[in-house]
């Protein structure tokens, strides 16, 4: 029984690690993949966590992945925030052709950030 | 016997005294120097009954125990000579110097350098091992250098002192070689035990090296041709140095070197021909440079150094003749040479100058100087009635009876022609100074002051007293010193008159000869000018000082270059360069003893490993070069992981993480990293050399880790890892327990590197 | 069991050499960064499912640390490129 | 007040801090038998404040932390010398360790080797010098 699961959560957490790699690859710019990678920290790293903690139980190695979940569920998050934000300050080169909607219309001019670059700036 | 260290060792306590002393005792710190040496002389007589009858004293101070050397005092006829000399002449030369240096000159620090020096000679005649006597040899080289410059002020007695160093400790240097080289054949570092095996060394392959280089090491002390140039700029000392440094005592050393280690190198073909050789050639040089020389004391230098190559050929005779007659010939030299100094002393100190074109018909003025220098000079010439007259007939007889080929001819005609210019020089010396036309020099002369005449008046005494009866001191000091040179008893007859003979009318035809050349002299100067214009050692000396200061500059200056690359570019290089050639040259192989087949997964990460790392030296920028860097590090710690090395991947990962941080702390002060700037060229040495220096650690560790050289340590750790240390993580208990010792020094040197970052940033400006 | 975590630990490495790619080639410094942080993660994976597979206790650790030097590093790279300084 | 990061980052960190802390300090403790030492969670630590520094800024940090760090590198070296000459002033050769066999109530029977003191002084050392490093560097800057 114990194995059905770990090797189901295995199964989905591979799953999500490949699909968020190909989008990765696949995206036009920064904040889509940023968008992919996080589902391979999250969903990928975190289900395969889980596995080991169901798998191992009370041990060690059951209790470090268990934190390890709790930890990765929470920083992945802020740290894709952090560089989003950072890249948008840069302004880096956004696929805005196909943009929907751009929330924060205005917000760059009023804020006096630097003109928008090509890719390959000195940063 | 405590008596020999003492003797050994007052000097040098009296150097240290001296300057206090100078304070109380002012200009009377000679008489302090002069009883110093009147001590040894008197302490050094009383060995000379044990030495006379024929035994060897000796006193062992344990040294370097390691080097199984130690401090072996040898007292033996040669050496109680050599030091009785040493004293004696120290003492009379301090006692005239004490009037020599006018009042304002610093005496204290003269006598030091005196003393310092006497002590450091004494070392080189009685020590019995080869390395103090090397630590010896160069004391006196330095003594000497701090004598010749004692006027510094005068850039004639510097230039002098620096040539007078260079040359005899580059001759000292030589000479370390050839000790070395001697202990390897002999395997000791002791005198004796080395004398004792003569033929193992004649017979080594070694031989040749080490005859040649301690034989340089005599040259240049003793000053022999092609190394004489030093002498006559060694001229700008004070008279009593010349006097005593460079006739007495320490050209003298080159001598007793070769005395003392003719019973184990002597004997052959080669010594003959090159210290005999060396030595008649520069009996006839000398006498040659001394006649054209117009200043007094230069003259006095070079005849020094013909009558050193007189003894040298003596010695390089090699027949117990030839020694008996060196030995009794030193006695003669160091008495009249000695004598002739301080005569040209007293004549400088009363009419300021010592060139012979100022000087003349001064026996009117100075009866007394005149005295002396006439039966000096008569002696050094060697007329019937003094020493000298007896050592050139034994000269002669001993350069008759040589039986080696070519020599058997050659020697004697160059002896009568050396002892022609002897003759010559020293009736230019007598007649040019009291005699023919009176000069103008710049004082009025008179007569010395009594006190300074009384040394000159022993010195002058004791030629007729060696002429007449030289048999008196044979037995006393002739017999013992050929006996310790030659291990042999020596019979020895000296008498005044040897009946007729070819030795009588080879001096017959000397005195001629030199009667014959005399009135040429003016034009042997002139000649002499043309040609030492343009060929003169001195040139040669001094040119390759320049080149030398030159290149050294030139180097320093491609090397100290100021930039950070240029050091870099010369280290790995030289890296690369040494660890390729070792390998070629030992012809190391590098596959491993038994190889393990790459696994697939090891395989792809190295291909990651190395695309990452091309990226990294691609990269725009320094900000995304740092990451890629970042991800390198991590694809080494996976291979870390792979192989199950849990500890060291933690390790390369933090580091990895702290190094970015660190980057990204100083990227922003970085200058700009423009890649273009760079030349092709450049880029293409770089890469070349990077490659280099890859290549050169890749073969270092691949030699190292396959090949199996040595056991590996690892069974050991992992089974001592649990009883020994307590811990089952065999990194870390290797890391504090067992290598303990290691991690204590490195974290330490890494506090101290904290200290150095520390002060650096902490007290710059923050912008 | 042992094939489906092997599958599993082929699948993630491809991945994580995608990540590779990303990082190498990411034309502005945010992608490189994003990638990084992948790429850590994905190695935090591979770890993960080497100790599932084999129950080795000690590389726990490295997963945990992979995690938080990820972390650490996305926000230290992420303030610099803001400001130019990471610590003010 | 200007903030160097967003609020989600401060929170974040205040989470995510003292796990890092705690982890370095398990890295140090176990260090004898699994993965650890005292190289490795002096640089964990290092990697816990650095993350202090740089999302709450250096003034912030500095409130806290002490001045500078050379003490900690001083304690450090007194530890890791302290064991040498113990075991020295017992009578063993300079730096032998000796192994205690403590009974701690809420942890049972515990193993401890006099050489975890000197893996302390390394800790101490490396925490030291790792900061001192990037404080002064981020200090440069400000």
């Amino acid at each position: 029984m114990i194995n059905l699961i770990t090797g189901l959560l295995i199964g989905i957490g591979t799953f999500f690690i490949v699909v968020g790699s190909i989008g990765l690859i696949r995206f036009p710019d920064v904040l889509n993949r940023m968008h992919a990678t996080t589902k391979t920290t999250t969903l990928g790293a975190c289900s395969i966590l889980l596995a080991a903690t169901v798998k191992y139980g009370n041990s060690p190695i059951g209790l470090k992945s268990f934190l390890a979940l709790w930890f990765l569920l929470i920083t992945a998050p802020t740290g894709a925030h952090m560089i989003a934000r950072a890249a948008y300050r840069v302004r880096v080169r956004l696929a805005t052709d196909r943009m929907v909607a751009d929330d924060l219309e205005g917000v760059a001019e009023r804020f006096g950030y630097p003109p928008e670059q090509d890719q390959d700036q000195p940063i | 016997m405590i008596l020999l260290p003492v003797v050994l060792f007052a000097p040098f306590v009296g150097a240290a005294l001296t300057p206090l002393l100078a304070r109380y005792l002012g200009r009377r710190i000679g008489w302090w120097a002069a009883a110093v040496a009147l001590g040894n002389t008197l302490a050094l007589l009383t060995l000379l009954p044990s030495v006379v009858h024929g035994d060897t004293l000796r006193f062992t101070i344990p040294w370097v125990p390691l080097l199984n050397a130690d401090l072996t005092i040898l007292v033996d006829g040669l050496s109680l000579f050599f030091a009785l000399l040493i004293s004696f002449a120290g003492c009379l030369i301090m006692a005239y110097g004490r009037f020599y240096l006018d009042p304002r000159e610093e005496h204290g620090k003269f006598f030091a350098y005196m003393l310092l020096f006497m002590g450091s000679m004494l070392g080189v005649v009685l020590i019995g091992n080869l390395i103090a006597l090397f630590v010896f040899w160069e004391l006196t080289s330095f003594s000497s250098f701090l004598l010749i410059g004692f006027w510094d002020r005068r850039e004639a007695s510097r230039y002098g002192a620096t040539k007078a160093l260079l040359i005899t400790a580059g001759g000292g240097m030589a000479m370390l070689i050839g000790f070395i080289l001697l202990q390897q054949v002999t395997g000791s570092w002791d005198l004796e035990t080395i004398l004792r095996q003569g033929d193992l060394i004649r017979a080594s392959s070694l031989y040749l090296p080490i005859l040649g280089l301690v034989f340089l090491g005599c040259m240049t002390k003793s000053a022999q041709t092609p190394f004489h140039i030093w002498l006559p700029n060694a001229m700008e000392a004070p008279t009593p140095v010349s006097a005593y440094l460079h006739s007495a005592t320490m050209v003298k050393a080159g001598l007793y070197l070769v005395a003392r280690l003719h019973p184990a190198l002597s004997g052959t073909e080669a010594w003959l021909y090159l210290v005999g050789g060396v030595g008649i050639l520069t009996l006839c040089v000398g006498g040659f440079l001394a006649l054209g020389q117009d200043d007094l004391k230069a003259l006095l230098a070079y005849s020094t150094v013909s009558q050193l190559g007189l003894i040298m050929a003596l010695y390089g005779l090699g027949t117990s003749a030839g020694v008996v007659a060196g030995s009794f010939h030193l006695m003669n030299h160091a008495a009249f040479k000695a004598g002739l100094f301080l005569c040209v002393g007293m004549v400088e100190h009363e009419t300021g100058t010592r060139r012979l074109s100022q000087l003349g018909g001064l026996w009117r003025a100075m009866p007394w100087t005149a005295v002396f220098t006439l039966v000096s000079a008569a002696a050094m010439a060697g007329l019937p009635p003094f020493g000298g007259f007896v050592s050139k007939e034994l000269f002669y007889g001993a350069t008759l009876d040589v039986n080696a080929g070519g020599a058997r001819i050659l020697f004697p005609i160059l002896a009568v022609a050396g002892s022609a210019l002897t003759f010559a020089y020293s009736l230019r010396l007598v007649y040019g100074v009291f005699f023919g036309r009176p000069g103008k020099p710049p004082k009025h002369p008179h007569e010395a002051p009594l006190g300074m005449r009384w040394s000159p008046l022993i010195l002058a005494a004791l030629n007729p007293l060696l002429g007449l009866w030289p048999n008196s001191v044979g037995h006393f000091l002739l017999g013992p010193m050929a006996a310790a040179i030659l291990r042999h008893g020596a019979e020895i007859h000296l008498a005044l008159w040897h009946g007729f003979g070819w030795p009588l009318l080879m001096s017959a035809m000397t005195i001629a000869a030199g009667l014959f050349i005399y009135p040429a002299r003016s034009r042997i100067q002139h000649w002499q000018e043309e040609v030492f214009s343009r060929l003169s050692l001195d040139a040669i000396y001094d040119g390759s000082l320049r080149v030398l200061s030159q290149s050294g500059r030139g180097v320093s200056l491609s090397l100290q270059s100021g930039f950070l690359r240029r050091y870099l570019l010369w280290i790995f290089s030289f890296l690369s360069l040494v660890v390729f050639s070792t390998f070629i040259w030992d012809r190391v192989s590098l596959l491993p003893a038994e190889a393990r087949s790459v696994l697939s997964y090891e395989g792809i990460l190295l291909i990651l490993t190395l695309v990452t790392s091309i990226a990294v030296v691609l990269a725009p920028r320094p900000l995304p070069a740092v990451i890629l860097l970042g991800g390198v590090g991590y694809l080494v710690g996976i291979l870390f992981i792979v192989l199950y090395a849990p500890d060291l991947a933690l390790t390369q990962i933090l580091i990895e993480t702290v190094s970015l941080i660190l980057f990204l702390l100083v990227i922003y002060r970085l200058p700009p990293f423009i890649p273009e700037q760079a030349s092709r060229g450049r880029l293409l040495r770089d890469g070349l050399l990077a490659t280099a220096v890859g290549g050169a650690v890749a073969a270092v560790i691949l030699a190292t880790a396959g090949q199996g050289y040595f056991p590996s340590i690892a069974e050991f750790f992992l089974r001592e890892s649990v009883p020994g240390g307590g811990g089952r993580n065999v990194v870390n208990v290797i890391l504090i327990d067992f290598r303990g010792y290691d991690t204590l020094g490195e974290v330490t040197v890494l506090a101290i590197a904290l200290l150095g970052v520390y002060t650096l940033l902490a007290k710059k400006d923050t912008r | 069991m042992n094939i489906l975590v092997n599958g599993a630990l082929v699948a993630i490495a491809c991945a994580t050499m995608l990540c590779l790619y990303r990082m190498v080639v990411g034309p502005s410094v945010p992608d490189r960064v994003v990638a990084f942080d992948a790429f850590s993660t994905n190695l935090a994976a591979v770890v993960l499912l080497l100790v599932i597979r084999d129950g080795l206790a000690e590389l726990i650790d490295v997963v945990l640390v992979l995690a938080i030097l990820g972390f650490v590093g996305t926000m230290a790279v992420a303030k610099y490129l803001k400001k130019g300084d990471i610590v003010d | 007040m200007r903030r160097p990061t967003t609020i989600i980052a401060e929170v974040v960190t205040r989470f995510a801090f003292p796990i890092i802390f705690l982890f370095s300090l398990h890295l140090l403790l176990a260090g004898h038998n699994n993965p650890g030492g005292g190289f490795i969670a002096g640089l964990m630590t290092a990697v816990a404040l650095v993350l202090q520094y740089v999302v709450f800024g250096m003034r912030e940090v500095q409130r806290v932390t002490p001045s500078s760090y050379l003490g900690l590198v001083a304690l450090g070296l007194t530890l890791a010398l302290g064991t040498g000459l113990g075991s020295l002033v017992l009578g063993w050769g300079f730096l032998t360790s000796g192994i205690l066999h403590l009974q701690i109530p809420l942890f049972g029977e515990v193993e401890v080797v006099s050489a975890f003191v000197f893996d302390v002084g390394v800790y101490f050392i490396v925490v030291g010098v790792t900061l001192t490093v990037i404080s002064l560097l981020g200090r440069e800057t400000a």
